[in-house]
């Protein structure tokens, strides 16, 4: 059952079965942050490196959690993780790069409520996949969800300069946004799966 | 300011701050479980229960957890809920455990529910507490319901699987597609803003 | 005016704090697992007997076997399945008579991974019967699987004997374009639908290949269940 | 000396103007409709002139609603409508076509804020909604040239509103066409290996969307406007360069698998979707190596789309994703202004 | 697998876990420590986020800092509600400090029934785009053109143009922040305390007769104000009467009473008082254009 | 587009090929009659104003100093006529704003020959001391900038001047004076171009003229100095050749770095009429009161190149070629940068080369659309800006962003964008807005 080759993981990840518009993970960031460039690309990188080492932890605990048949904590020991792991490398990103910080101070706990990073920890458990599958897994993950970040902000800075209704601004026209971008991103159905 | 009843607190949820249409929070199970009415009203009850029970536990262990481990014991308190309800569901119906996939565990990471525990429960007393998750769960399960009605109406013809317009009915796939569930939440987000409007000009029209 | 109130680091009110919390959480779920376990459990078996008793209509009973390279077990008194086992369920009738065999066929489909579950006759060494497990096909395209009487046909009698050294199918199960069926081994796709009935075939192939040639030297096993 | 009039300079003009270039637009597809109708007779005359109404009827009760001036005037539903219904299948039921048109105006351009605001191409959002809502619908073709073209309807298309459209392979039995398989050519290529001929192409011979014929035909129409300077010739070159560059490259290591890149080139929407739809200009960019960029973003997804999706025809999506990267392709594309020195300081 | 077994584990499990965890969290926490008031949280918090810089700091975040360490006094933020402010202050033991409040004024009465265009604009809709092609067409090159830049800026929706094109502040919605000053191509508008309340409505610095020709509501730089004010308090400069807001203190109604075009007017709350002597205009039609 | 087999005339990328309406071209320079009062602006010029030195009701004569220069970067103003100081006091001015000036009431029977004259010995001067010389003529620039000339022409400190460039090019439509001067007055061009030369210290000089005036070429040919030091090169007929970057850009392949001066790049640039002028003025040591300047437009009775005595009142100057009842807009300067004015009492200055009258029709404002995004304004662009963007960001009112991003303060204005914008957005002018309105923040803060 998970005799998927990396390359077809990451592919999927990627594009048909990207996070953010067909798996529904992630969302609050990408309406959430979105707005400009300037602070979706690094938010993208963080929260894809989040979820890297949310995957690489998951990979691990799981392996103990099976070993001791405690296959039912997976939820509370990987969101615990996950959450200790987000503010450590908050706290390591305010010391370090107090800069960088500033720009995204509010985002990052915000990562810890991301779906998408407990998604991939649940869904590569759920997938029995290996090591190197759940690697290509969470970066294909982290690569998708940065683009649809990225992709979501470019569109957004262009509506900040037209003249969209006043009923629509906000939130509906992000979310129409997201949904026409999900729409798009329908036409890649099929690649990396399939033959 | 005087401090707003417990009922109002519970209202607050529902109307004022509803948590998808005015907060725009709670986006992945609002975007994703919302297929059908069944499934919409599932997930809207399970997170309620999740908000109310954390948001307790969390408001009555308020004094005794310290700054820097707060995130991560209410994310601990939330994930038991979250499991329990997990578990739970399993038991009841394994056809409603598939269709709302892993979004039942995912409600862990859901924005509401460590936003209520931070901003509301962890300063506010137990009763108001849970009262407010409450209503924000219930505000939660009534967008979802929203959305879950149109998307099935549309999509399948159907609500709460019965059938509407009769067999030849076309059904509407992109509804219950991904892109279709951004469509219903946009407009429905647009038919909120413009009652906001008609309302704030009718109140300026008696003003006037 | 500086006079700032001094944060410190309360460290060990920290560790006692989150390792409390922990526990109190991990013994609360554990108590919810052991309680569901029992009817989670009756629900997964009547899920599959639902689904079994759908491909196979004559049967009344089902045991679960695991099937490795060394031969087959039950897998009742087992922990967990050992290594490389493929799942399948042996089907007996009203009479305790064996019905057939259902198992598992998955396979990429349009959106997702498609499961069918299969039934296996075992005197006719064909399939006669399939039912969707679980996918995330299109509607109105891809569900057509569960829906198309043409290609449901296909697996009134689909043929899947073994070649003469019984290390593999004699024919491949094939789909194939649909109106151009030719051997009862193919499948005849859902016009409109081709990615879906092909996830269905190639499951069914991969499945079989792996299956059958680790059941049949054991069938008598299974004929008389202990 | 009446009165002093006050103007901002420039005080000459190009004399260019908005509904002269739409206009100008909605006459060079003229041909095009006019050939689909020849091949396609009745339906595909009523296919066009409905979708094309229901746009405008979308972009008037729009302009009501919000209370703005009266926007059909400047054309370009006209053309949102009309391209809109070369995308689709001949046999389409009309009424999704006009939900198809409704979408088009309403999600692709009117939330937006109208003309020109809009990040998406307006007619692909039409035709990208009816299909993911209508999928068996938008895959289900006729054959072109029956006998009684201009006589009947195809069957499907007077569908009553909602309801399913009737199964259709009676009635090309019936139109005593039995050679006809029911597929694209791209279709065919994709799940039979079939290729068909380069000729048939050129002159409109295959299976396909009202609009997606004759590759000579839309190669002319273009070529006029690009001449006129309507569109920027930049987009279509590089979409089909980029388009027959790959697929040359996947035809050159294994010939057998894939096709050679003139059907790349000519089968299915792309030379539309080169000439008519990636060169929107609301919705492309406007930096020139922006422009290079989209156009080769929209030929490489085509084909990667076509050659391992599980869809047929990529040309869509293709403009659709590189609609959605346009806003990025223009910022990273600034051009080198005269004067500026870039990384030296 | 019995049950004790199942409990036993997984409270050891998740005990060590959670202590490790807290434990890394504690280290972590010494060692990255980085020393933030938290008080700049709070105040922050209770500011009204519009980062609007009336208060004359780079945003709001900035302000909080400022009246953590003192340098500036809450209630120097006019958005803010009064109620807001005297919690920040509360909350840092300071005074609340006692801002006067400010609004925008204007300098032009020159509304379109009453000053003269010598010819007619038909541009882009906007005051600064006017002024740059060729100024506007007002016959006085001081005044406001009317068309709203104004208006159109304030975040507050505090301005709106009156049916003579001329832009009128409401003084309760103004927060000073003083985006139409900064907008104003002919500088008209200027933050002043709400205590000023003898007010000069024209810059018109044309000689008497020619201001009087191009407006009908100028100031011809008679004097009489200048005789009528407290000495010293009103002065005649560049055909302009000025006010010397020194000598505030000193300002009476009286010194506009005389003053016939009526230009020096008095501003009582929210209404703008012209004095006696000053001529009635009942046109509210705009005059036409005259080259 | 040009095919490649088609023989390259030096230009530059993008600009615009308009209308030219250059009529006006074969009619020869006529001379203008004074106004009965002449306003003579004390701010003609880039640079402080010049400070006046007569007082109400004196008698001034023609070539006479009546406004000296403040300073180095300041020029003085003669009298244009022989006459009575009337008043000195505001007179509008094509900003819109109040600008002080000096009326002079004409004396009718006065034959107005020049005056005054202050002759040098200009053999043996150095370059600086030229300049100095050069200040008292008061010239200023008249290609548009009316910068004092003197000034321009000393190289800033460590900037070696390599080339003058001559700039003939007249891109505007309808302005024809540059071209006329260049026809009729090739020889004074020479000289002027000489004392230039020695100023600025270049060692060459290359004068630059479009394709549409072979006949100035053919003028200028044979006026050209033995020592081949001065060279004529043909330039292709478009708009904006003759701004500074793009002939710079045309002629020498240079490009004058952003934010940098063109004497950064060893070349100073002077207008046509400009070096006619100091070749005429400075060896007779006579001041600037009069100009040649084009008037034109579908408005004007009897167009034609004008010498023109300074401070001659529009409203005298239209009547007299016939345009006072039937102009609608006037414009000063030419129809894509020149300036529209609201009155016509303001006068003619050094720095009004044409004065362009449109009837009512000519002037009605097209109806603008929102920005489709067609990408023609980049495309035009000569300096290569983004005008989509920076109108778009205009429109919001983003004029940092514009600035920090965008190289508002590179454009100049040259309208190429508005010209080809088939919404008719006019985003020239709200460039103009942008930099007007961070300008005045940049002075108040
Ligand atoms: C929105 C959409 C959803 C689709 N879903 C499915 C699907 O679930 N299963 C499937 O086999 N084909 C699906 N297709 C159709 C395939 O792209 C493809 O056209 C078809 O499988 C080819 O079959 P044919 O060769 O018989 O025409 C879908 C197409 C679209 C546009
Ligand atoms: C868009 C634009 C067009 C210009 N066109 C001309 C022109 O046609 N002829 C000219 O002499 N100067 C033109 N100029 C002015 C030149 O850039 C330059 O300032 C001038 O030639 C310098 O000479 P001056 O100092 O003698 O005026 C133009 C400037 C701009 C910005
Ligand atoms: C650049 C320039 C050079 C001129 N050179 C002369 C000149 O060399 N001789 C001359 O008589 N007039 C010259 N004029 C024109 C004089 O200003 C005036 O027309 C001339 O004195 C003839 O005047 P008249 O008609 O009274 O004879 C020149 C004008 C310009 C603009
Ligand atoms: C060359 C050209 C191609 C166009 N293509 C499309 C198109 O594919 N779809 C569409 O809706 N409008 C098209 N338009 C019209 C117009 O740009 C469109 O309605 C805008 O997207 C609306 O903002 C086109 C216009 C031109 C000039
Ligand atoms: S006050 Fe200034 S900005 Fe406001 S309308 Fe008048 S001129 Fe325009
Ligand atoms: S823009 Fe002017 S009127 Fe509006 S709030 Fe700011 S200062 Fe007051
Ligand atoms: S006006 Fe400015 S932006 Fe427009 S074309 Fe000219 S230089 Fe470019
Ligand atoms: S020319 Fe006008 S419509 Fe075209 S891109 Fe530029 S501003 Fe927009
Ligand atoms: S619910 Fe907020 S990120 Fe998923």
């Amino acid at each position: 059952m998970n005799n998927d080759t990396i390359a077809n993981i990451l592919l999927t990840t990627i594009l048909p079965g990207n996070f953010v518009l067909a798996m529904f993970l992630g969302m609050c960031p990408f309406l959430g942050v979105s707005q400009k460039l300037s602070t979706a690309v690094p938010m993208g990188i963080a929260t894809a490196f989040v979820i890297l080492v949310a995957s690489v932890s998951a990979y691990f605990l799981n392996m103990l959690l099976v070993h001791f048949h405690l296959e039912f904590l997976s939820v509370i020991t990987f969101i615990t993780v996950i959450a200790c792991a987000v503010q450590l490398v908050e706290m390591f990103v305010k010391k370090t790069f107090p800069e960088l910080f500033r720009q995204l101070g509010i985002y990052l706990p915000l990562i810890t409520t991301n779906c998408a990073v407990l998604g991939v920890a649940l869904f590569q458990t759920a997938r029995n996949y290996n090591f190197a599958q759940s690697l290509a897994y969470s970066i294909g993950g982290g690569i998708g969800f940065t683009l649809a970040l990225i992709l979501m902000a470019g569109l957004r800075e262009r509506m900040q300069l037209s003249n969209v209704p006043t009923l629509v601004q906000g939130a509906a026209i992000s979310v129409i946004l997201g949904g026409l971008l999900s729409l798009s991103f329908m036409g890649f159905s099929g690649i990396g799966g399939g033959e | 300011m005087s401090a707003p009843s417990n009922f109002d607190e519970f209202l607050d949820g529902i109307w004022k701050q509803n948590p998808i249409f005015v907060m725009v929070l709670g986006m992945c199970p609002t975007l994703a479980v919302t297929v059908s009415a069944v499934n919409a009203i599932s997930m809207g009850l399970a997170t309620t229960f999740v908000l109310g029970a954390s948001c307790l536990l969390v408001s009555l262990l308020r004094h005794s957890i310290p700054k820097q481990v707060r995130i991560a014991s209410y994310i601990v308190i939330i994930a038991t809920f979250v499991t329990v309800v997990d578990y739970a569901i399993q038991a009841i119906s394994l056809d409603l455990y598939e269709a709302l996939g892993a979004y039942i565990k995912l409600i862990v990471a859901n924005c509401i529910l460590l936003g209520r525990a931070e901003a509301h429960a962890a300063k506010n007393p137990p009763m108001p507490a849970m009262l407010n998750a409450i209503g924000m769960g219930f505000g939660f399960t009534l967008g979802l319901f929203a959305i879950g009605c149109v998307r099935e109406i549309l999509g399948a013809g159907k609500l709460f699987d019965i059938s509407l317009f009769g067999p030849h009915f076309q059904p509407w796939v992109v509804m219950v597609l991904p892109p279709g569930g951004f469509f219903v939440l946009a407009g429905w987000l647009i038919v909120f803003a413009a009652f906001d409007h008609y309302k704030t000009k009718r109140t300026l029209g008696v003003q006037a | 005016m500086s006079d700032a109130p001094e944060v410190k680091t309360p460290s060990f009110a920290m560790v006692r704090t989150l390792g409390l919390v922990s526990v109190i959480c991990g013994i609360i779920i554990v108590g919810v697992y052991q309680v569901t376990l029992p009817a989670a459990d009756a629900n997964r078996k009547l899920a599959l007997e639902r689904q079994v008793f759908k491909v196979l209509p004559t049967a009344k009973s089902v045991v679960t076997y695991y099937a490795t390279e060394k031969g087959i077990v039950a897998a009742a008194g087992l922990d967990q399945p050992p290594a490389g086992a493929v799942i399948f369920y042996a089907v007996y009738d009203a009479a305790k008579k064996l019905a057939g065999i259902a198992a598992e066929a998955s396979s990429a489909g349009y959106a997702d991974q498609v499961r069918v579950l299969y039934a296996y006759d075992t005197e006719k060494q064909a399939i006669t019967g399939i039912g969707v497990i679980s996918m995330r096909e299109t509607p109105g395209i891809g569900d057509k699987i569960l829906t198309d009487q043409d290609f449901l046909k296909n697996f009134e009698s689909l043929d899947v004997h073994l070649s003469a050294d019984l290390q593999s199918l004699a024919n491949a199960v094939k789909t194939v374009k649909h109106g151009t069926k030719s051997g009862a081994w193919q499948i005849d796709a859902i016009s409109g639908a081709t990615v879906t009935s092909k996830a269905v075939g190639r499951g069914i192939n991969e499945s079989t290949q792996i299956l059958l040639p680790r059941l049949l030297p054991h069938l008598e096993k299974l004929r008389s269940p202990s | 000396m009446s009165q002093i009039e006050l103007r901002a300079a420039p005080h000459q003009h190009s004399g260019s103007n908005v509904p002269t270039i739409m206009r100008n637009v909605v006459y060079s597809m003229l041909p095009i409709c006019a050939f689909s109708v020849w091949q396609y007779g009745l339906s595909a005359a009523l296919l066009i002139l409905v979708v094309t109404i229901s746009c405008l009827a979308a972009e008037r009760i729009n302009s009501t609603i919000s209370g703005t001036a009266d926007t059909l005037s400047d054309w370009s539903a006209v053309i949102t409508g009309v391209l809109l219904a070369l995308t689709l299948p001949p046999s389409f039921p009309l009424w999704m076509g006009v939900v198809a048109g409704f979408t088009a105006i309403w999600l692709g351009k009117s939330l937006f804020g109208g003309l020109g605001q809009n990040p998406f191409n307006p007619a692909l959002i039409g035709r990208a909604f009816v299909q993911a809502a209508f999928p068996t619908a938008i895959s289900t073709w006729v054959p072109a040239f029956t006998p009684n073209r201009f006589v009947e309807c195809i069957p499907t298309t007077l569908t009553a509103p909602f309801m399913s459209p009737p199964d259709i392979v009676h009635w090309i039995k019936l139109q005593g066409m039995d050679a006809f398989t029911g597929a694209t050519p791209m279709a065919r290529w994709k799940f039979e290996n079939v290729s068909a001929s380069t000729m048939d192409f050129l002159t409109g011979q295959v299976t396909a969307s009202a609009g997606e014929t004759s590759a000579i035909l839309i190669l002319v129409c273009g070529l006029y406007l690009a001449f006129k300077k309507y569109l920027d010739w930049r987009i279509p070159v590089s979409v089909m360069g980029s388009a027959m560059l790959v697929a040359a490259a996947f035809h050159l290591v294994q010939p057998d698998r894939y096709p050679a890149p003139t059907f790349v080139l000519l089968s299915g929407g792309l030379m539309l979707g080169a000439w008519f739809m990636a060169t929107d200009m609301a919705t492309s960019p406007i930096t020139p190596r922006g422009v290079w960029l989209y156009g080769a973003l929209i030929g490489i997804v085509t084909v990667m789309i076509r050659y391992f999706g599980g869809l047929t025809e990529g040309v869509m999506y293709a403009i659709l994703i590189a609609n959605a990267a346009a806003p990025l392709l223009d910022q990273f594309n600034q051009p080198r202004i005269l004067g500026e020195t870039r990384g030296k300081s | 697998m019995g049950t004790v077994y199942s409990v036993l584990v997984t409270g050891v499990f998740m005990a060590c876990l959670g202590s490790m965890l807290a434990f890394f969290l504690a280290i972590a926490s010494k060692r990255l420590y980085v020393y933030e008031d938290p008080r700049i949280d709070l105040v922050e918090e209770l500011l009204p986020h519009s980062n609007c810089g009336a208060c004359g700091t780079a945003g709001c975040r900035n302000f909080a800092e400022k009246t953590v360490t003192g340098e500036i006094e809450p209630a120097s933020c006019t958005v803010n509600t009064a109620e807001q402010n005297k919690h920040i202050a509360a909350l840092l033991g300071v005074a609340m400090g006692n801002v006067e409040k400010r609004v925008a004024r204007l300098a032009c009465a020159g509304g379109h029934h009453v000053a003269k265009m010598r010819a007619h604009y038909g541009g882009l809709s906007s005051c600064r785009a006017a002024s740059v092609a060729g100024g506007g067409g007002k016959s006085c090159s001081w005044g406001c053109l009317g068309l709203g830049d104004c208006a159109d800026v304030c975040d507050f929706d505090a301005i709106v143009m009156d049916k003579q094109g001329l832009p009128v502040v409401d003084l309760a919605k103004c927060t000073a922040c003083g985006d139409c000053v900064d907008i104003c191509p002919k500088n008209l508008f200027s933050i002043q305390g709400v205590t000023k309340k003898l007010w000069m409505a024209c810059r018109n610095e044309d000689e008497p007769d020619a201001a009087e020709a191009t407006c009908e509501v100028a100031c011809t730089a008679c004097g009489r104000c200048v005789v009528d004010g407290a000495p010293g308090l009103i002065r005649l400069e560049k055909n302009l009467a000025v006010i010397d807001y020194e000598k505030n203190a000193l300002a009476q109604r009286a010194a506009i009473e005389r003053c016939p075009t009526g230009a020096i007017v008095w501003l009582d709350n929210e209404c703008i008082t012209k004095g006696k002597s000053a001529k009635k205009i009942i046109r509210t039609e705009p005059l036409p254009v005259i080259a | 587009m040009r095919l490649p087999f088609q023989k390259r005339v030096a230009t530059f990328e993008h600009g615009i090929h308009p209308e030219y309406h250059k009529e006006t071209g074969n009619l020869p320079i006529r001379r203008f009659p004074f106004a009965p009062k002449l306003y003579v602006p004390l701010s003609q010029h880039i640079g402080k104003p010049a400070i006046a030195i007569v007082t109400v009701g004196q008698e001034v004569l023609r070539g006479e100093v009546i406004a000296r220069a403040d300073g180095m970067f300041s020029l003085p103003i003669h009298a244009p006529a022989t006459g009575v100081v009337e008043a000195i006091s505001p007179i509008p001015c094509d900003t819109g704003e109040m600008e002080m000036a000096i009326v002079i009431r004409v004396y009718e029977a006065d034959g107005q020959e020049v005056r005054v004259r202050n002759p040098h010995n200009l053999d043996g001067l150095n370059g600086v001391e030229l300049a100095i010389v050069m200040q008292e003529i008061g010239v200023a620039g008249k290609g548009g900038a009316v910068f004092p000339t003197h000034a321009k022409l000393i190289p800033p400190n460590g900037c070696v001047i390599d080339t003058l460039i001559v700039n003939g090019s007249e891109c505007e439509p309808f302005l024809t004076c540059d071209h006329r001067i260049m026809v009729e007055r090739a020889q004074q061009i020479m000289a002027g171009i000489g004392y230039a030369m020695r100023v600025c210290g270049a060692p060459r000089a290359i004068i630059g003229v479009e394709d549409n005036k072979l006949d100035a070429v053919a003028a200028l040919e044979a006026a050209l100095p033995a020592d081949g030091t001065v060279t004529i090169k043909v330039v292709e007929t478009k708009y904006p050749q003759g701004a500074a970057e793009t002939l710079t850009h045309a002629l020498l392949g240079r490009e004058v770095p952003v934010g940098k001066r063109s004497s950064s790049i060893g070349v100073v640039m002077n207008n046509v009429m400009t070096l006619a002028y100091v070749g005429r003025l400075l060896p007779l040591g006579e001041g600037m009161t009069e100009r040649v300047v084009t008037v034109a437009g579908p408005a004007v009775a009897r167009p034609g190149n004008y010498i023109v005595p300074l401070g001659t009142p529009l409203r005298f100057l239209l009547d007299y070629v016939g345009a006072k009842s039937s102009a609608s807009e006037v414009i000063l300067g030419g129809p894509m940068m020149g300036n529209a004015i609201a009155s016509l009492d303001i006068p003619v200055t050094k720095g009004v080369c044409g004065v362009l009258a449109f009837g009512k029709r000519e002037v009605a404002v097209p109806h603008t659309y929102p920005c489709i995004h067609c990408g023609e304004c980049v495309n035009a662009c000569p300096k290569k800006l983004n005008p989509t963007q920076m109108g778009l960001l205009a429109a919001k009112r983003e004029y940092d962003l514009m600035a920090d991003k965008f190289f508002l303060s590179e454009c100049f204005e040259c309208g190429c964008c508005s010209y080809v914008c088939p919404s008719h957005i006019p985003l020239v002018q709200q460039f103009r807005v942008a930099k007007s309105f961070l300008k005045d923040r940049k002075n108040s803060a």
